[in-house]
Parts: C-alpha cells; structure tokens; sequence
C-alpha cells in the first residue's frame, strides 16, 4: 500500500534518470523555440526575412524530447526544411539561426544556405533539407558510416509524415533493416502535409505500418508529451546504439501554425486547432514541472522572460550583420 | 480585351479545355481543394470536382507515371500533371525521359501520348539552392520530349492549349515569380502553334534572345539602350525544342549580333544550344561571336544580395550588347 | 458418401468453370512459351538475335496463368523486359515476337523496340519495359483510365520481386489503394534479381507484406502451378472489376534459365535448379490434363511437334524479314 | 608495362585505394559476389569482404543517397557507387544533383563530399531506347558536379584514383563497350588530376575533340585522313566539368579548324558547350564554324542497322572534317 502511494506521487519520469537540471533544460529549449519562431514570423511580416519559412510552433515536445535524449557530440541530427526548432533543441545559438534567416554572413550556413537549410557540423546538425523524402536516405548513409568506422553513434532523422508517400523513404527503410543501421526514423505526423490531410494522401490506417513490411522495431508516440517522446527515443537510441538496429517513430503532433508563412489554412478548422492547444506542450509541461516542485511560476515567468531577452538580442544581432560578401557567390561550389 | 495574369490565363487555358473535352483532367499536389500552390487551379476543383482535379500525395515519380500510364492507354485520357515546381520534378525524370519520351518511339508508334507537364521553373526568391534551379537545358537535351516556356499571359494561355491538344509529351515550364504579371487575353479562342517562336521587340541593331521571365529582363535592357541609340530585337522563342530556327536566324542575319539571356546555368544550356546554331548557321553574318548571360554557374544561395549578383539583370545584357557591339 | 466420393475424382479446377478447350490453351500457352525460348536462346548463341534476352522458360505458369483469367480483348497487360512469354501467352504471334528479337521490320514492335520492349496495343499489351521497377505506375495509370471513362477494364502488372525494392513501387501501391484503382501488381518472385538472392535485397520474411502498410489485398500463390495462378487471379480480377480495388499477388516462381544469356549463374546450386526442375510447370500440367482425361500422351507429342514447327516456322520468317528502312531512325520521335 | 583492359585498369584503382586508404568502400548492384555486372569490380568481395564491397538492392535513388550521407559525414569514409548503368542512375537524379552537389555550397563549406558514382554510359549494342544513353550532357550542366570520361586503361586508372581522392562528388562514366580494349599501364603509381585533357594524337589542320568510345573512332577517322594528306590532331578532355580550355583552345588556335565527336544528344550537350567556347574564345582563329557528330536525336532504336546508322562512325568524322577544311 504504502509503496504504492509513493509510486502515485513520483513523477512519471520517475524511471528515467532525469535530472531536474535536464528537465528544466528540455523546458527552456522548447520555450526558447516558440519565443525565437514567434519573433521569426514578426520579422518576415516586416520582410527582414525573405523565401520560405516553415515554423515549428506546436511541435516543439517531438523535437526536444528526442534530441534530449542524444549525445552532444557525436550523435547525428538530419531533418527536413523545418528545421529552426531542431537546430535551437541541438543548442545552436539563437544569433546564429536568426541571423541565417536575415540572410546574413553570421548566420548558421552563412546567409547561403537559408531557412530551409540549416547546418552545424560540429554538432552534429546534418541539416536542413527541402526536398520532401530526399534526407532520410542520407541520414541512413550517416549511420552506414560511423557503423563502419566502428563507432557508436546513433544519426536520428527528423521527416514529416507525407514524406513516407515518397519511394526513396522506402527504399531507405529497406536498407537500415537490411543492413543493421543505428538510424532513428522519427515521422513528425502533424496530420497534414501542405494542406492535404494525411487521410487524402495515404492509404492505410497506421502510419507505423509502413515499416510493417519491412520488419523493422516501430510504433507511435504522443510527440505533444517531451517526456514520452523522450521515452521511446531512449529505447530506440539504446536499440540503434547497442544492436545496430533502425526504428521508425511515429510522432503524432500537430502545428499550430500554417505550413508555411504564405498559408491561407483553409483546409482545418479553428476549433481543431483549439482543441489542440489545449494540449500544448509547453505549457502543460510547465505546469507539471510546477506540480513536481521542479519550479515555481515565478520561475516560469523568469525563463520567459530571459528567453525573450535572448532572442530580441538575437533579432538585434541579425539585423546588425553584414551579409555576406560578393565574393562568396563562387566559393564552395567545390572543395 | 481582358487583362489578365498569367496565373489566371495558364488557369482559362485548362479550364477551357476541361471545358471542352471531358477526357481532360489536372493532377498534382495541392492542385484541388488547396487550390494550387501558387494559385494557378484556383477554382477549377470547385467547378470540375474530384473526378478531374486531383490532389496526390507527394510522389513526384508516381504521379508522373500514373498520367502517363493514362494517356498511353490511348482512350481519350489527356492528363496535366502539375509539379508544384520544377526542382521536384527531378524525381519524375526516369519516368519523364525514359517512359514518356520514349514509349511511342519504342513501340514503333504505336502510342500517343497526350501528356502535359507544367509547372512553375527557375529561382523565385530568396528559396535557397534546392528550390531555385531553370532545368530546361536538362529536358530539352531529349528527344521525344517537347519543351515550351510561355512569358506573357495571352502566350501562356495559347501555347498551354496547343500543348493540351498535343499527342506528345510537353514539358510546360512557367515562372513563379511571372504569375502575377499582367496583359491581354483576348476572349476568342486561339491557339500558339508549338515550335513558333515571337519578336516580342523590332529592333536593328542587335538580336537579344530570351524566355520566360528572361524576356522581362531583355526589353529592359532594351529600353535602356535605345537611351543611347541601340536599337535591339528581342526574340522569344517561346518552345524550346524544337526552336524556331528560322525566327532566330533570320533575326540574327538582320542584327548580325546576339545576346543570350537565360535564367539557367550555363554549362551545356538551351543558350548555348541557340547560340551553337547560330555560330554555325548564321557564321558568315556574324559580326561578333554570340553572347550569353546566364545565372551564376553555382547553387542559388539564399542570402539576398548574393542571389541578385547571381542572376541574369538588364544591366549585364546591356554591357553584353555593348561588348558584341565593340562599345 | 457418394457426394464425396464423386468430389474426390472431380479435378481441382472443377469450380472454376474452365472448358477443355481452355485447358489446352493453356497448356499450349506455356508450350509454346517454353519452345519459342528455347529456340531464341539457340539463335541467340547463333548471333542472330542481339542485346539482352531474358528468357522466362519456368515461369510459363505464372505468365499463362494470370492471362488466361482476363477477357482478350480490353484488358491490359504491363510487364518488366521478361516479356516474351508473356506476349505469347496474349496472343501476339511467335512469328512477331521472334522477329523482334531479331531486330526485323516484320517484329511486335518493327525491330525498334527489342528483345526488352514487346507492345500490341490492339491486344492490350501495353509492353515490354526496362527500368527495373519503372512501369508500375503506368499501369496503375492505364488503371487509373479505364475507370476514368467508366470503363471495366482490369490491367495487371507483372514485374520481378527484386523491383519491390525500389521506391516508386511504393509510391504507386499507395496510389492505387487510396484512389481504388482496378490494377493487380503479380510480382513474379523467381527469387532471384540477377544474381541476389531475395534475402540479400529485402528485409522482411514475407514479400506480399510489403503491401501490409497499404492495407491492399495481398496473399502469395503457387506461380508453378497455372490453375493455382488462375483461380488467384479470377478472384483479384473480380475485386478490381467490380470494387475498384486492387491487389498484390507474389507468385512464387523460378526461372530455369540464367538471369540473361550473359549470366554465368554461380550464384545458385544446380541441385536448386534440379529441385524447381522437378516442378516443371508444364510436365506437371500435362500429367494432370492426361489423368483428367482431358488429352493422351499422343495428344501431348502431337501439340508439341505443332508448335515447335510454328516456332520453326517463324524463325525462318524472322530470318527472311528485312530489317527496318533506313528512314524508319527518325519516324515516330513524336505523334 | 603491364598491358591492361580498361575494366582491369579500373579494377585496379579501385583495389589499390581501398588498399591505400580503408575508408575507401564500393557499393552497388551486383558489386560483390556477381564480380560486378562486367566485371569491372572481379575479385573485390573476396579480397576486402561483405564490409567494404556491398550489394545493394535495386535502389538507385536510395543507395546513392546512403553513399552521399556517408561521405558527408567526415569521419573518414570515401564511398564508390557503382551505378550498374547510367541509364538507371536517372532514378537517382535528384539525391545527385540535388544533394551531393548543393550540400557544400548550402552549408557555407561545412561539408566535404568525397564520393564517386560510376559505371557504363551511353549506347553498348542492340540494347534498345531505355539501356542506351549518354548522359554526361544532363550531369555536366550541373554545378557542384565533376564529370569525368576515360578513353583508355591508363587514362582510367589515373583518373580515377585521382576521383577517389578528391573531396568533391565526382561523376565518372565509362562505357561498356570499351571495358575489353587494352592499353599498357604502369606498375608504378600515377594520379591524372582532374580537369587535364590530353592530346591523343597530333596534328596540324583540324582538330578533332572526343572521349571515351569516341576517341577510337576520332582516331581511325584521323587514320583515314592521313591518307589523303589530311593531318588530324585528337583532343581528349578527360574531364569534361571543369573543361581544360586552354589545351582545346590551344589546339583549335593552331589547327583554326575543329570537329566534335560525342556520343550523346546533339541538344544542348557537352558538344555544344566545347564548340560554343570556341565559337566565343577562338572566334578570329576559326576557319569555318565548329562541326558536331552526334548520336541521332532520336531515342535509339534497337534494330542492328538503324543503331549503327545513329552513331557517330569514322566516316561521318571524315566527312565533317571535309566540310570544315571546305574540300
Ligand atoms: C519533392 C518535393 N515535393 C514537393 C515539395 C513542396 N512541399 C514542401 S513541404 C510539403 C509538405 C510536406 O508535408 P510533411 O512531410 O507532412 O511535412 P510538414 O510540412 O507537415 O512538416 C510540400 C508538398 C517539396 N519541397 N519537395
Ligand atoms: C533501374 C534499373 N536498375 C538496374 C537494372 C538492371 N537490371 C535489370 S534486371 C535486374 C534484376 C531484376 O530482378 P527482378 O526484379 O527480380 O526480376 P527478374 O529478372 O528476376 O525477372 C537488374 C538489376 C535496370 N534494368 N533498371
Ligand atoms: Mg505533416
Ligand atoms: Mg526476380
């Protein structure tokens, strides 16, 4: 009886060997991704920012839970054009990505590669894709690769759930089982691809299935919750770093946002989009922090406020720099 | 005569031929109820419904195959299949130069294949290397594939309604950054007949050629030159392949000087496939060897100042003119 | 008692109302399948035929099978290159098949398209293709037609179990499952692409389950036994026919003969080969028709001298054609 | 010197660098325990083993990108994809040109990518429309590609090594029908550095320019010639992106008269871009316009006499000689 009572009041990561430090860090990187794209989406309003932008608002638990749950280093990160949220969840720092969507010489990629095409090497961070299904083999390839050299990283790639549709995914799952790959397939299922609900582009009622045919470890998870999605990465980051062995995750989530800053949205309806953030990740998980006696509301509001801070410095900072020279039109187009 | 944009001729051009043969129908991603991605179908899914204005799910080599599977079957199907834009297309190209272009010639000719590819080509703005690519010099290298690139809307609405008649496969390239430009559209139906380039300016003293949004560039420049007293033809050759030869050469023989503008990468371009005729056909008439300007010979960046000094402006045709003047 | 006993002695196909006369069709289907080869492969070691040849001698039921539960004249067959058996098996005579193979104007195709590139358009056979995996969403776009102009036509397609790997098959079977369209994808399962092993090219134990995450009927067949292939393809052709719905059929078959003429088939053991031998599609076909009393053994002597003169027959006329006028390279480019 | 084919010569290269340096892996289609389609990759799997020499399912988009995402990792690993034939390498199209060429310029210089595809390119014999292209034209107009074409075993294997150890995606196209013509190699190591052409033969009234299976047929055309006083210099550019200008160039200069022999399209092909440079660069040393030999611009029929008529031959070389020396 009485241990049963204490397993009702420990927190359900109880099990999970999260420090409140940690717990605290995924709450501030999903935080740090709603302030940083809120302002994103004021500054392409003012047409500081220019192209495409696809923000991440709405699906931040599927991004940092996931990432939480990586090495810093050596682990590897491929996502598709939205991309922002992720490359913040690695801890690239705010002036470096606002500055990438300025199209600015200090931004990420150099102001050359764009919204859509983050990069951070050293981190890990393999970009940043616009091609929908075009990455996934090329995150397979980076598991091939440090599977080859012998070492233990696990490459984990991020895709929308349309990008399935596509046959180089299948082609890819194909080969991650077939070859033992320590690759983490993690379909971001926000229920839409552009404006075409996944019900009218997809047959079939599971989109996990897909991986049926293939044999390969799968399932969905609830990509609203950081600490679910934490979970089932850390099952699937043990089976791809001690077996070799890929996982197709299914997050189901949901963007509170249109697909892209150029989105009428017709094609839901408001009350789907309230009823969904009711379930905001950001906020229900900062109220069960404050429930576990992680912090207080006064602690919230601080994060807030300091996050905010930090991303006005980063506009400031965007705004500022140069872009970049005229000479880097020609550079890098070979090593 | 109504004025129209581009977006809104390209879309009378299929709703006038949905119109006119049920066997017509437009497939592509986010063609229907989203009503195109650059808004070129509004309203066709409303007024045609499921059966004939068809989102697909994003497979680019699929669609591409399940319409010319359909127009192959050879009983009045004549699919438009919508790429949302060219670089995806890339995907569909086995199916494009392998199947489509190739069936009625393997079989002997025993295939039509009423086929329209189109969609919009080259960089827009600000889109980075992946979304910013003029592949028109990749398609218009095979045979058995028709290329066109319309650059007005009354071009665009004739030139799109020849190709949806066609039995062959067209590749109909248009320019998200043109589907907002204005012009005539008469009401009377018409056709512009495939392979039949236009002088979209008279001029004397030089021959500037150019398509799609390239054209824009080329009477630009042409303006600013006939400030300092260059008189210059711009030509559009409207299909690319097969190119109006005559149109260009008989231009070039008058100018006896060229100018090139395209909106791809150099190396192995359209351009240089025009410019090659010339040279070789046109030889003797030249005064000085053709010109060409080309996007920068590298993946679009996307900083802002970097893709300007990437792409093709009416100042550089204007010293390229000047430089086959000896100016 | 009697009911039974009566059962007993009825043959296999007793329900699926196959005259005589068509059970000799098909029996002679897959003969002169086997013979038409075998004598392509002789003209070919002669030089006479050029190219590729990939010879479909052992999976004569499969081909015969399938097309013999279409109706003649508006349904539609696609196929890989592995399409001289097939075109047979539609009716295309022997005489242009094997002219094509030997590159004559008097050919399927008037010596344009080849050994790889068989079409009869009047018949339905819609070819004869070479990128591996390249036709399955022709097929479900002739589909895709016939159910357009409210047509009831069926077409199948038939293609190799190593082209399910690549990716535009995936695509396609989406399609066809969500858009419902009358199409049946018979993947030929010889075991074998090239020289791989199925195992060695595909993760999953069950080929047919590729087709699970489409949630499209799907099931394997005996594809050396023509009745077996025959009753699959009655019902599969019923679901399309009347539902617009497809389905994917592995036919578990073998091919005797080596990839290509090319092939030295190291990759294989004779005692393999030995073993599928001992199923012949034919031998065990003829056996049946012999016990049903359906044909004697003269019966079967009398059908084959038949055919091996036809055979003989158009190789002479194969041989006497002339090859296609010089004008003939730039005819037909476009319509 | 070891007298060589071209299918041992590549072989060679390919067991020498995965000796040299084991990050260096080949994968493909039928690589490893078949010895490769044509042999080229004969022994490998025995030698290095399942880890380093590794059959792919039929996948070309999927493995290719699997190789991409391997080289850009940097840790140290050099893939070799073997495209069975180039034909098939369309289906992967979009993972070359839109991934391994962009991922460097896109990230700023963040990504080395040290990655060869290669295999058989162009027309073989009687293989019919889909199984017979040459598709240098279609890669060569892409940046961030290097397109390489060997015409002899040394040649291929000094290229190719030198492939091998560069850092950017390198497109290297043999051709099957030449993988059993045989040359003298040398024991010792060599590299040909990428982007040096090489004079096959030497002359001084025209200039013919070709590679691979076209530089036998500009030599026996040059053959020809020589008897009747005709004396014919052979330019083979190896590496057609980036092109040696200065060494074609520098030969038209003296020679003032130049034919292209290619085994392509004529639309808009590697062809085309030489004999535009030329036409630009060289404009006041040419006699007479530059001369293209192409393969027919029709898809290639498989009928033993009209494939023959579609090639480039020696006589068709002979006779554009004729045309550009005006005899
Ligand atoms: C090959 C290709 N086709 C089409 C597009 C245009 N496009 C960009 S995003 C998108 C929708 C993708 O939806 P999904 O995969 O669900 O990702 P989400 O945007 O929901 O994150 C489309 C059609 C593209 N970038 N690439
Ligand atoms: C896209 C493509 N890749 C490779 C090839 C070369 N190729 C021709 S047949 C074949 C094997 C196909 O095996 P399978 O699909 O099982 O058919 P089977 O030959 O057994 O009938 C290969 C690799 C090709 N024709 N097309
Ligand atoms: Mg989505
Ligand atoms: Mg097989």
């Amino acid at each position: 009886m009485k241990e049963d009572k204490k397993k009702a009041h420990a927190p359900r990561w109880a099990d999970l060997n999260l420090s409140n430090e940690k717990l605290i860090r995924m709450y501030k990187d999903m935080l740090m991704i709603r302030r940083f794209e809120e302002r994103s989406a004021q500054e392409y309003g003012k047409g500081k920012i220019g192209g495409f932008c696809h923000l991440y608002i709405g699906q931040e638990a599927t991004g940092v839970g996931a990432i939480a749950a990586l090495r810093e280093h050596d682990d590897f990160i491929y996502t598709a054009y939205r991309d922002h949220g992720l490359a913040l969840a690695r801890g690239m720092s705010a002036k470096g990505c606002m500055a990438e969507l300025f199209g600015k010489v200090t931004g990420v990629s150099k102001g050359i590669g764009g919204s859509m095409h983050f990069y951070d090497v050293e981190k890990g961070f393999m970009g940043g894709w616009g091609i929908v299904g075009g990455h996934p083999p090329l995150a397979a390839g980076t598991a091939f690769a440090t599977k080859y050299q012998g070492r233990d990283s696990v490459t984990i790639c991020f895709m929308g759930e349309a990008s399935t549709n596509q046959g180089v995914f299948h082609e890819t799952l194909n080969m991650a089982q077939l070859w033992k790959l320590p690759v983490i397939f993690i379909c971001e299922n926000n229920g839409y691809g552009m404006g075409t609900a996944i019900s009218r582009a997809m047959a079939g009622e599971h989109l996990f299935e897909k991986a049926a045919g293939y044999e390969m470890a799968r399932g969905a998870v609830n990509g609203m919750d950081v600490i679910e999605m934490y979970r089932e990465m850390t099952i699937a980051i043990e089976r791809a770093r001690k077996e070799n062995l890929p996982t197709f995750l299914e997050a189901r989530t949901y963007r509170f946002r249109g697909h892209s800053m150029s989105d009428p949205g017709q094609y839901r309806t408001k009350e789907e989009i309230e009823e969904y953030k009711k379930r905001d990740p950001i906020e229900t998980f900062a109220k069960e922090l404050i429930a576990a006696g992680i912090v207080t509301e006064a602690d919230i509001e601080a994060f807030d406020e300091a996050i905010k801070n930090e991303v006005e410095e980063a506009v400031q900072f965007a705004d500022a720099s140069p872009q970049p020279p005229l000479e880097m039109l020609h550079e890098n187009v070979y090593a | 005569m109504a004025v129209l944009q581009i977006r809104e001729a390209i879309n009378q051009a299929i709703a006038e031929e949905m119109e006119r043969d049920p066997g017509v129908f437009i497939m592509g991603e986010e063609v229907a109820q989203y009503n195109g991605a650059y808004k070129v179908t509004q309203g066709l899914w409303k007024r045609f419904g499921d059966k004939r204005v068809i989102d697909t799910p994003i497979t680019e080599a699929g669609f591409a195959g399940i319409g010319i599977g359909a127009a192959m079957t050879g009983i009045g199907v004549r699919p438009i299949v919508e790429m949302m834009t060219w670089n995806f297309a890339i995907l569909a190209f086995d199916q494009i130069m392998n199947h489509a272009a190739k069936a009625r010639y393997m079989s002997a000719g025993q295939f039509r294949m009423p086929i329209v590819f189109r969609g919009p080509n080259g960089p827009a703005h600000m889109l980075g290397a992946q979304h910013s690519q003029a592949l028109e010099s990749m398609v218009a290298h095979v045979p058995g594939l028709i290329v066109m690139t319309p650059s007005t809307p009354y071009d665009a609405k004739g030139m799109l309604k020849a190709a949806i008649r066609d039995d062959n496969p067209v590749i109909f390239m248009e320019s998200e950054l043109m589907y907002g430009i204005k012009g005539e559209v008469p009401e009377e139906e018409y056709l512009i007949p495939i392979g039949k380039g236009d002088i979209k300016r008279e001029g004397t003293d030089v021959t500037i050629i150019a398509w799609t949004k390239m054209v824009a560039v080329a009477l630009k420049a042409a303006e600013e030159l006939e400030k300092e007293g260059i008189s210059a033809e711009v030509i559009d050759p409207r299909t690319l392949r097969p190119l109006d030869e005559e149109l260009i050469l008989g231009s070039v023989r008058k100018t006896n000087r060229c100018v090139i503008v395209e909106d791809s990468w150099p190396y192995a371009s359209v351009g240089t496939e025009i410019a090659h005729r010339i040279h070789t056909k046109a030889f003797d008439d030249l005064d000085a060897p053709v010109e060409k300007i080309n996007s920068a010979d590298v993946p679009m960046p996307y900083a802002e100042n970097l893709e300007h000094e990437a792409m093709p402006s009416p100042a550089k045709v204007v010293a390229a003119v000047k430089k086959v003047l000896y100016r």
